[in-house]
């Protein structure tokens, strides 16, 4: 299993990314990727930008862990997550998952388990800026619920 | 040396996103605290010994009064929110 | 939800397809996407092309048809299906299923419905060229179990 | 007139993708196998009564022995295999 973990100010391009997935292995039957858009509605109204900021060093290592213990559950070929930091703005893309593998049951699995447990266990942090200025999100319950699912086996 | 990180909020609140402190004296994460606390003053009590305050040392977020020593580096921050 | 089916010959861009899903909405939370592949090993070896066929018309509202079902059943705001025809090479992209929400557990549930749904139901028909002579395809057993997956509520 | 499609390894068998039969005397799909039976030989009887044959009627599937009637298009295919 090939894991890519890149954190970037920069745009990617998704095509770019789905075909170094798709080109990991000739056994490669599909590549389900999850893509994060910067809403502009997030937990108040009127937001202007998003602001992230990681811990250098830990927030990879904590990605790459997340994508090994999915390969490990899954018969994954291939996991790139790309996660963007610094200033954004609503409808920008965030964050890419992407995994390939043989069969596409496994590749929606490891993907879904990726994203959630990316969005309550890696060092990220946002804070979001509106008119009346700026504030650092609180974890969504629904994060922790969704990342909780993955223990009830 | 113990080389303390903030992040996020911790890190506006203090106005601060690194210090270094001697080691001497400090085994666990409570001293450490301490220790800053006496430096820097109460404000770095109150936010280091926030209920929502998350630890992690060399890059492992620890959930005790882990054992620290020198050459470690002490990351204080809040729940995450990527993604 | 936004709807768009396209059946053809070229290739496509999931970086313009997904795009264009973002752009269906601001209040666009998360976009999965599938991608199948097609492989080289498919029931059997030495796989040297993939031709597909479809009935024109009826396989176009087949895809509408499930993609307003997955719209129904999840709270999704634009759902894009594109499949390839005609004659394709290992490791070409065959299909993109791409399904925007505001809450990405939407969004993983209806493209999984879609493509499992996609696999038994629509209109397509795939002959592999191998090195002795073209063959087509019958369905997979397996394909029938993951559409038959959503019927158990 | 009836239209008659043939898709996949059906439309190869039969070495035809469409044909037109006279809708007279035809109200059901097995009467218009039966014509076309007579019309172009027993291949077709053979092949479009296989086990695995699927058949729409105006671009639906249906399941049964369908009424049709002048001006439904009818088509014949093995099971799909898309995506």
């Amino acid at each position: 299993m090939l894991c890519r973990a890149l954190i970037q100010e920069d745009p990617f391009n998704v095509q770019v990314e789905t075909q170094r997935i798709r080109d990991v292995s000739n056994k490669m039957g599909g590549i389900v990727t999850f893509l994060g858009v910067v809403r502009d509605f997030n937990e108040r109204e009127d937001v202007q930008s998003l602001y992230l900021e990681h811990y250098p060093g830990m927030t990879e290592s904590q990605i790459e862990n997340i994508a090994y213990a999915a390969g490990k559950r899954w018969n994954v070929l291939g996991i790139t997550v790309i996660h963007r930091i610094g200033l954004l703005s609503p409808s920008d893309e965030i964050v890419f998952v992407g995994v390939g593998s043989k069969h596409r049951g496994d590749a929606f699995l490891a993907c879904e388990y990726v994203i959630d447990y990316l969005k309550t266990e890696a060092a990220f942090w946002k804070k979001e800026g509106t008119i009346n200025g700026g504030r650092w999100l609180s974890t969504r319950e629904t994060d922790f619920e969704a990342a909780n699912r993955w223990k009830q086996d | 040396m113990i080389r303390v990180l903030l992040f996020s909020s911790l890190r506006e609140e203090l106005n601060s996103s690194s210090v270094e402190v001697p080691a001497l004296g400090i085994s666990r994460i409570s001293c450490l605290v301490e220790k800053l606390e006496r430096l820097y003053g109460k404000s770095w009590g109150r936010v280091l010994k926030g209920e929502n305050t998350l630890v992690a040392v060399n890059q492992t977020v620890v959930h005790d009064n882990h054992h620290i020593g020198d050459g470690d580096e002490v990351a204080f921050f809040p729940p995450v929110t990527g993604g």
